[in-house]
């Protein structure tokens, strides 16, 4: 065309008209999408809440103790009637102590001490574990023998349940551990200020125990202690090792493909099947003590470090490769580059492999069925090789415990573990903050 | 070592454990037994590793050692075992507490449970969808029932107390022995539980049974008598052929449903192990396991005078299997 | 001298190796640190390699072989009598001879004298210095106890004196090899490589010990029942054969456990992938920072929680919920309050695992998604992309490899986990595919039949053997397979 | 596209100019990274299919002054924009605007060549397929093979459309990056150092499309070279150290500037 | 550095040049990625002491060759190196060769700006301290200081040292990455279009600091600049389609070239 144009039909000629470029639909896309991520997010969020509430709702009880306090006459008519504990040591170990907490109780309720029946009742008010803590008194003060003190005495589960109103008492007093006359003399002595919720220390510090009222997640927090400590430290190094080895130097050939599928199989394997490794190699091969959580931290070490080394290897993959050559140009070796530049860089995906791991193998209770970690031990573990178990194996059995006095308990073992959890993970999410930039 | 350690049924572990912790107050120089749970093939499998520190030292079972266990056993040096007897499991069947009385026949569960049942003279796969087709006594509803899983020492009582009796006294044994010659497949026909749903497997332990009952009213569970003690409020149970299960009633014989309990000890590592003796002395003493004792009073069914004075002489005598 | 304090002074030694080979270096080097080859630290870090690596091994080997050499000629040394007594019997006297072994080292020498004299007053003796002695020992054990003392102070003592030596002569050889033109930091890095190896060998160590620890009893099962029973059975029931089935004590078909672990597993990853993915793109693309450095931890704390509590959770929540509301849908539909979904079910047990896997898919995928390069977005946004374009288009393909990782590595979970499944949906094994129905998992065959009260030779409890193998074979080619997949749309930036 | 003759349109143009049409106006744009001030009240107005010119030193705001033109400001974190741009009389910084369709309008080549980890064709087929803008595979086709040949890399790459642009040569990448923005038939292009990997010829060609492309577009280029500079734009305007030194006509620009700055800067006197 | 008079200096080079030593001999050399062939048989030396520019088309393989020289080609998955190169009579591909070594002793300016995620400062000692070359820390802040004011970018980023390399613009990312690599003091600067995105004056001052690198060392450019490869450098290599098309004293090459594509190249005449 070789027509002469007017200036002004330029201007309208390049003033493009709008096209349509779809803006309508595709802000409806992008709001959608948006959509689905809060609603993702949120969801998620919602149900960790429910659980937590859920758990929480039913555990918060836990710490709290129902606890008889009591003028505990420490007879020597009882303990050591033949005054003969200066020749014979283990007197004192053997005497019968609750006796006297029972005899203070019904002193306290103005029960004769010749009324059989009630007195049977009465000495089911308190726990059994009152035997050993008046023993340890005794034991640490001898002196205090023939005198009378005021003890705090732990009150036995079922009334402690029946206090905290968790015993259904419309129901006939067969279908029910505490009888009514039970139920009138804790009323009695709640109103005279002697019987009271106190706060449940015990649950923290206590051994395992099968009465629900003197149980405590002691043991377990150590053996959780022990075996998280072995498990970041061989984990994390091994993992990272690995993953380097792999990502970055590993000639790629079948071989490595085939040690590729193989790590990511091993996260396929169920946990209980680490446990049957751990008793072959660590327990059978290796002649490791059983129920020790050094074979457990190894155990859950294994079951770990493929989590580890697929977000290790992960996040490695993401480092731009612009970032090598910048360093291998510089006449940086290998190795420098790497713990120089990208491992700093695929920190985030580390500590998130780490944080993942590390909180599954918490929570992980079937591996440590088979290496004799499920168990019911009262000592306290000094080193890693002495028998001790585990918070979710804690948490495991009291689930399965028959009274009712270990269902809020178990929900309150559950937060402690949940505690323990972010505890163990805020230094790693802290760190992690501090690595993350975007470029 | 210095802890005596112990594995085995999930059913003797609460026992276990009382008698653990008591043993641990009461001789304060020996330290408290491990006592693991995992089951008591497992336990046994542990037990039959052989002779040594690195073994354990008793296994508890819910059941009598099988003799293939026992030839495992030889095989790896543990030739000397010692069989405990601790007394009994009662098992009972329960609903929610709820639900009305329950008056329950062996015939009942079997017509309720079992893959085929017998109508009109003829095998046919079990019709029933309600407990009150069969006993109007049964909750009302659809039939539902927690039976413990196949792993369970439990369900082979429950097979060989409730179903095959039930079996029997349906007449459903007489027509299927009609059908099938072989004997042993003829019991396990009269065995075989239904897979609609309505026989739910349980492999967990207990409280699961029973949570399972409080999210469905309906449903009636199997559970121990221990458990049951502790969950009274919570569970009414059931009479079987009119007798109400209680310690009682089962060491008398009255309650049919029941099983031993066991545990086994190495006889190599009495003696070595320091403690070991002592605890099962312990164990077996009356103040553990009588009728008065807190294993009873947790809801162990305690063995007859004779037999459990014949269980400690026994073991006094070192009598081995 | 004890083997920690043994530990420590080669460690002492190396690092004063360590200090001489760097000044060494740098004293070479003259102030031209470029006329080396390596900086001073490597030469340094050289020296103590050599010194610790190999006296550490030695030591290593030392603490395995010299209680094995050290029983075995304390053994040999028992009386005849002994010697004729089965091995576990001897081993449980050489465990006694240990434990005298060790009361012999807290008595003073006269009380040792004393109780070597009078072998009876050992137990109590000892035992008032809280060391338990199982019986009462006989005359030839308090012999081999000091024995067994005396070669062991022996061995210590050549123990410490080698080691010691090893360490030295490693430094001083290394030491020696100082030069200018010697390759210290390949040398170095040479040493880091092969510990990365073995850290890289620990994977395969795992794979063969796993397989090697279910492989006897998994061939036992095999040769109690026939393999195309195992892999091409439709009915899982092994306390029962059917009627007119084989003579083995069950049926053990694979097949409704495989089709239950895919099924529930997919029905967890169909809940887990998308909110996940979503969770993490929402985190990393459009939350503020704020938002994220709290919803990412927190989400993080769904995979700390014990299954056994979801399980509960699935068991009293969400079972009931489900049935419930299925009961009232389908009462408002047709009148009939029947409920169709049952409590225990494939969908509760998806959806609970679905919820404890939301995390392994969120933060690995937001940490990926976060690393794609700010330029690749800017192009996409600067062609007139809106946000969800450029995410779906330019930079999820980009962060595709890293979050396939992650999709992969919550699959694996799914196919792994046990309790959620027990409790949200049974175990009883079925050949279905209506997701509202119950069916159950390899895993949960595997625990249960590992942990039962059933015979341990047999079949039934050897099977969770056979299940542990044919499980990790198939997750294997699932694994290939989903490598080759990735392989194939594989983008790499830049 | 436009079948004129050449010199009609030059006229034309010409003639436009002095009824002055401004495509985009910036008043008072003054831009913040975090504490750190980049540019200080600039104001400049891009004239419509004309061809603008940023020069100035390095790190003088170059760029940031054109990534305000399209808003790619807004994807720095902490960057922060005051004052008043407006497109078409439109303020860009309107939250009624939309930023999708300014950038389809305002399209951008960036100062590094920034490539989608994807297949030659797919990185030009890009921004044609989020917007709608082929209807069907030929087109598409058409559309990739048009805008590679007028960013003078169809020949070299015709071959291996299927394989990644990160696998190009740094030149290769750029002219790629130049295709893929063309693709989308932007009203204004922004143009970051289009050239500055280019040989020669490649040059030339592209500095040929600039030309062509001023008939139907506006075009804001930043170029380090004078010489560039000179030859392909009608406009020039001169950063230093974040402020506006000068904007003018090119030619009165490199013959006789108003300003002492931009003469020592073009007779390379300071920097 | 060196003493001499500039003059006493450009005498000895010359006289030094006649009996031609060279620093590097490349033989042969093909390169390949994956099945495409980049390279084919280049035969070129890089004369001590000389400043060699390499140019050619967009894509003909100039900074594949470049790579060559110091082993970055390694770093590329699918590419394969044949034929023979000798840095001082060494065979660079051999076994025996410590690849870091050689990378220190021929450093590396690349085509796009690749600073470290790091703060500035972090950028530029890095390399010193992974050799060595700082006893301490005024030592480091010294090289630094002297690394950055020879690239030309002290003055503009004195006061930021510690914020991130990233957060410059594109032209002082270049420098930067300037300023890193001659920080180590390689004996053979490779750089690939070291001055794309500067403007006039900082490009001269990094010519101005090639002129001053070459007393003491070797250095090989990649440039689109006829002009820049007639400033700076001593010889010229011209390269097309993965061929030498001929390599020559820059002066002969840019007046009377051998060979008639670097006619037609240096005259704009194809590409
Ligand atoms: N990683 C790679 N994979 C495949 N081909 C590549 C790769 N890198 C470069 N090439 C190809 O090799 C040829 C030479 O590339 P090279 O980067 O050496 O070109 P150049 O001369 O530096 O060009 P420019 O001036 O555009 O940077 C080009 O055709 C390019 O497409
Ligand atoms: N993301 C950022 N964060 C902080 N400061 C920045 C950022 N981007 C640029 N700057 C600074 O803003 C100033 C202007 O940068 P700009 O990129 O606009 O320069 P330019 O004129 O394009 O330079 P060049 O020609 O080198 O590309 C420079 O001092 C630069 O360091
Ligand atoms: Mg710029
Ligand atoms: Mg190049």
């Amino acid at each position: 065309m070789s027509q002469v144009v007017t200036p002004t039909a330029i201007a309208t000629g390049v003033r493009a008209p709008r096209r349509d470029i779809g803006l309508k639909k595709r802000y409806a896309a992008e709001r959608r999408f948006r959509a689905y991520g809060i609603a993702a997010l949120s969801f998620g969020l919602i149900f960790l809440f429910v659980l937590l509430w859920s758990v929480v709702s039913k555990g918060y009880t836990a710490f709290q103790q129902t606890m008889i306090t009591l003028p505990v006459e420490f007879s020597q008519q009882v303990i050591d009637p033949q005054n003969q504990r200066e020749t014979n040591a283990q007197l004192l170990m053997t005497a019968n102590y609750p006796i006297l907490a029972r005899n203070a109780l019904a002193k306290a309720l103005g029960i004769s001490t010749t009324d059989r029946a009630k007195l049977r009742e009465v000495s089911q008010m308190l726990s059994d574990g009152v035997r050993v803590q008046l023993r340890d008194m005794v034991v640490a003060n001898p002196a205090i023998i023939g005198t009378t003190q005021t003890v705090t005495l732990l009150a036995a589960g079922d009334l402690d349940s029946a206090f905290k109103g968790q015993i259904d008492l419309s129901v006939t007093q067969e279908n029910r551990k505490v009888s009514d006359q039970q139920v009138g003399w804790m009323k009695q002595l709640a109103e005279a200020g002697a019987l009271a919720k106190h706060f449940n220390t015990g649950i923290f510090f206590n051994g395992a125990s099968s009465r629900p009222e003197a149980a405590g997640v002691g043991v377990a927090l150590i053996g959780s202690f022990y075996m998280m400590l072995i498990v970041l430290v061989l984990s994390l190094p091994i993992g990272v090792a690995a993953s380097i080895y792999l990502e970055e130097f590993a000639p790629k050939n079948r071989f490595t493909d085939l040690i590729e599928v193989n790590i990511n199989n091993l996260a396929a394997v169920p946990s209980i099947v680490y446990g049957l490794l751990g008793l072959a190699v660590f327990i059978n091969f290796m002649g490791l003590p059983r129920s020790a959580s050094l074979v457990g931290g190894f155990v859950l070490t294994l079951m770990t470090l493929p989590t580890i080394i697929i977000a290790t290897r992960a996040a490695l993959k993401a480092v731009p490769p612009s970032i090598r050559s910048a360093a291998l140009g510089l006449g940086a070796s290998k190795m420098q580059t790497i713990f120089h530049h990208v491992l700093p860089l695929a920190m985030p995906g580390i500590l998130t492999g780490t944080i993942i791991g590390l909180a599954h193998a918490l929570g992980e209770t079937a591996p440590l069925l088979l290496i004799g970690m499920v168990a019911f031990v009262a000592n306290y573990p000094t080193t890693p090789m002495d028998p001790s178990t585990a918070l979710p194996v804690q948490i495991y059995m009291w689930a399965n415990e028959a009274e009712r006095a270990f269902v809020e308990r178990t929900s309150g073992a559950i937060i402690i573990l949940l505690l323990f959890l972010i505890v163990m993970n805020v230094g790693a999410i802290l760190l992690r903050r501090r690595f993350e930039r975007r470029w | 070592r210095d802890q005596i350690q112990i594995a085995g049924s999930s059913t003797v572990l609460p026992y276990a454990k009382i008698v653990a912790e008591t043993f641990g107050e009461t001789f304060p120089n020996f330290k408290t037994p491990v006592v693991e749970s995992g089951g008591s093939s497992a336990g046994l499998k542990e037990f039959c590793k052989g002779v040594g520190e690195a073994t354990i030292d008793i296994a508890n079972s819910s059941r009598a050692i099988k003799s293939s266990e026992v030839e495992a056993c030889k095989a790896a040096g543990v030739t000397e075992i010692q069989e405990i007897r601790i007394g009994y499991d009662g098992i009972v069947f329960a609903t929610d507490s709820s639900n009305g009385e329950m008056k329950i026949e062996p015939k009942d569960i079997y017509k309720a449970l079992a893959a085929e049942v017998v109508v009109d003279g003829k095998l046919v796969a079990n019709p029933y969808k309600n407990w009150s087709e069969i006993n109007p006594t049964l909750p009302k509803g659809p039939i539902a029932a927690y039976i413990p899983g196949s792993k369970h020492g439990t369900r082979e009582v429950f097979e060989e107390k409730v179903l095959a009796e039930g079996c029997e006294q349906s007449g459903a044994a007489k027509v299927i022995k009609a059908a099938i010659t072989d004997a042993k497949q003829a019991a396990a026909k009269c065995v075989a539980v239904r897979k609609d749903g309505a026989a739910v497997d349980i492999d967990g332990d207990y409280t699961e049974t029973l949570a399972r009952i409080a999210a469905n009213k309906t449903g009636v569970g199997v559970f121990g008598l221990a458990f049951y003690e502790n969950n009274m409020d919570k569970l009414k149970v059931a009479t079987v052929d009119g007798v109400v299960p209680s310690t009682e009633t089962i060491s008398s014989g009255k309650y049919p449903v029941s099983r031993p309990l066991f545990f086994y000890v190495k006889k190599a590592h009495l003696g070595v192990i320091p403690g070991l003796k002592e605890y099962v002395e312990f164990f077996v003493s009356d103040a553990m396991v009588g009728p008065d004792s807190p294993l009873a009073e947790y809801g162990l069914v305690a063995a007859p005078d004779n037999q459990r004075e014949q269980v400690r002489k026994d073991f006094a005598a070192g009598k081995t299997m | 001298m004890t083997t920690s304090m043994l530990l420590l002074i080669t460690l002492a030694i190396a690092l004063i190796g360590y200090l001489a080979g760097s000044r060494r270096a740098s004293a070479l080097a003259g102030g031209r640190s470029s006329s080396m080859h390596s900086r001073p630290g490597y030469y340094g870090m050289f020296v103590a390699v050599w010194s610790a690596l190999p006296a550490l091994l030695l030591l290593g080997v030392w603490l395995v072989a010299a209680p094995a050499v050290i029983n075995s000629s304390i053994r040999g040394d028992f009386p005849a009598d002994v010697q004729a007594q089965p091995q576990a019997t001897q081993g449980l006297a050489f465990g006694m001879i240990e434990g005298i072994a060790r009361g012999m080292l807290a008595l003073s020498p006269e009380e040792r004298e004393q109780a070597e004299r009078n072998p009876a007053d050992l137990r109590p003796l000892m035992g008032s210095r809280g060391v338990a002695i199982a019986g009462d020992p006989e005359p030839y054990m308090v012999k081999a106890a000091n024995d067994l003392n005396s070669m062991n102070a022996t061995s210590n003592l050549l123990r410490n004196g080698l080691v010691l030596i090893v360490a030295v002569a490693g430094a001083m050889l290394a030491y020696r090899l100082i030069a200018p033109r010697f390759r210290a930091r390949n040398k170095v890095e040479s040493v880091i490589l092969a510990s990365l190896v073995v850290a890289s060998s620990i994977a395969i160590l795992t794979t063969i010990g796993i397989i090697a620890s279910m492989l006897t009893e998994a061939t036992h099962f095999f040769g109690r029942v026939p393999a195309h029973e195992f892999f091409f059975g439709t009915v899982w029931d092994p306390r029962f054969a059917a009627a007119g089935a084989t003579a083995s004590e069950g049926q053990f078909g694979l097949i409704p456990l495989l089709l239950g672990t895919l099924y529930i597993g997919f029905v967890a990853m169909l809940f887990a992938v998308p909110i996940g993915l979503f969770s993490a793109i929402y985190m990393s693309e459009y939350a503020s920072p704020k938002v994220r450095s709290i919803a990412k931890p927190l989400l993080e704390v769904l995979a700390g929680i014990p299954t056994i509590v979801y399980g509960f959770f699935a068991l009293t929540t969400v079972g009931p919920f489900l049935r419930d509301i299925s009961s009232q849908i389908n009462g408002l539909a047709t009148g009939n309050y029947a409920n169709f979904i049952q409590a225990q079910s494939v969908i509760t047990a998806g959806f609970v695992m679905g919820i404890m896997l939301i995390p392994y898919v969120s933060s690995l995928s937001d940490d990926i998604i976060t690393a794609v390069p700010r330029a690749l977005r800017d192009g996409s946004l600067g062609l007139g992309a809106t946000r969800s374009e450029t995410i779906k288009r330019v930079v999820l393909p980009a962060a595709l490899p890293g979050i396939v990782g992650a999709i992969l590595m919550t699959a694996s979970r799914a196919i792994g986990e046990t309790m959620i499944v027990v409790l949200a949906a049974g175990v009883a094994a079925r050949i279905q595919l209506n997701p509202f129905e119950p069916m159950t998992t390899v895993t949960v065959k595997i625990v249960s039949q590992l942990t039962g009260d059933l015979e341990f030779t047999s079949p039934q409890t050897l099977v969770a053997f056979a299940l542990g193998i044919t499980l990790f074979v198939i997750t294997l080619c699932l694994n290939i397979y989903a490598l080759y997949i990735v392989r194939k749309y594989r983008e790499q930036y830049e | 596209m436009n079948m004129m003759s050449e010199a009609a349109v030059e006229k034309a143009l010409d003639q436009k100019m002095n009824d002055v049409s401004y495509k985009m106006i910036g008043k008072d744009v003054s831009v913040y990274y975090g504490e750190k001030r980049a540019l200080f009240d600039v104001n400049l107005n891009v004239r419509q299919n004309t061809v603008t010119a940023l020069i100035g030193p390095s790190g003088c705001g170059k760029s940031t002054f054109l990534r305000t033109l399209n808003r790619m400001n807004d994807t720095i974190e902490n960057c922060r924009v005051t004052g008043r741009i407006t497109l078409d009389a439109d303020d860009i910084y309107d939250a009624a605007i939309d930023v999708v369709e300014l950038r389809a309008r305002v399209g951008m080549v960036f100062q590094k060549p920034n490539p989608f980890p994807k297949s030659i064709y797919e990185n030009i087929s890009y921004g044609p397929r989020i917007h709608g803008l082929a209807r069907n595979k030929a087109d598409m086709d058409q559309i990739v093979e048009a805008s590679l040949q007028r960013a003078g890399l169809w020949n070299e790459v015709k071959d291996r459309l299927h394989e990644s642009g990160t696998g190009l040569s740094g030149g290769q990448q750029q002219r790629l990056c130049i295709a893929r923005a063309i693709a989308v038939s932007p009203e204004v292009i922004l143009m970051d150092e289009p050239c500055s990997a280019l040989d020669p010829i490649a040059t030339a060609k592209v500095e040929e499309l600039i030309h062509e492309l001023r008939t139907n577009y506006t075009i804001v280029i930043v170029t380090h070279s004078m010489q560039q500079a000179a030859r392909v734009s009608q406009r020039t305007a001169m950063f230093h150290l974040g402020q506006l030194v000068e904007e003018n006509d090119t030619d009165k620009m490199f013959t006789n500037p108003d300003d002492q700055r931009t003469q020592d800067y073009i007779m390379g006197r300071f920097g």
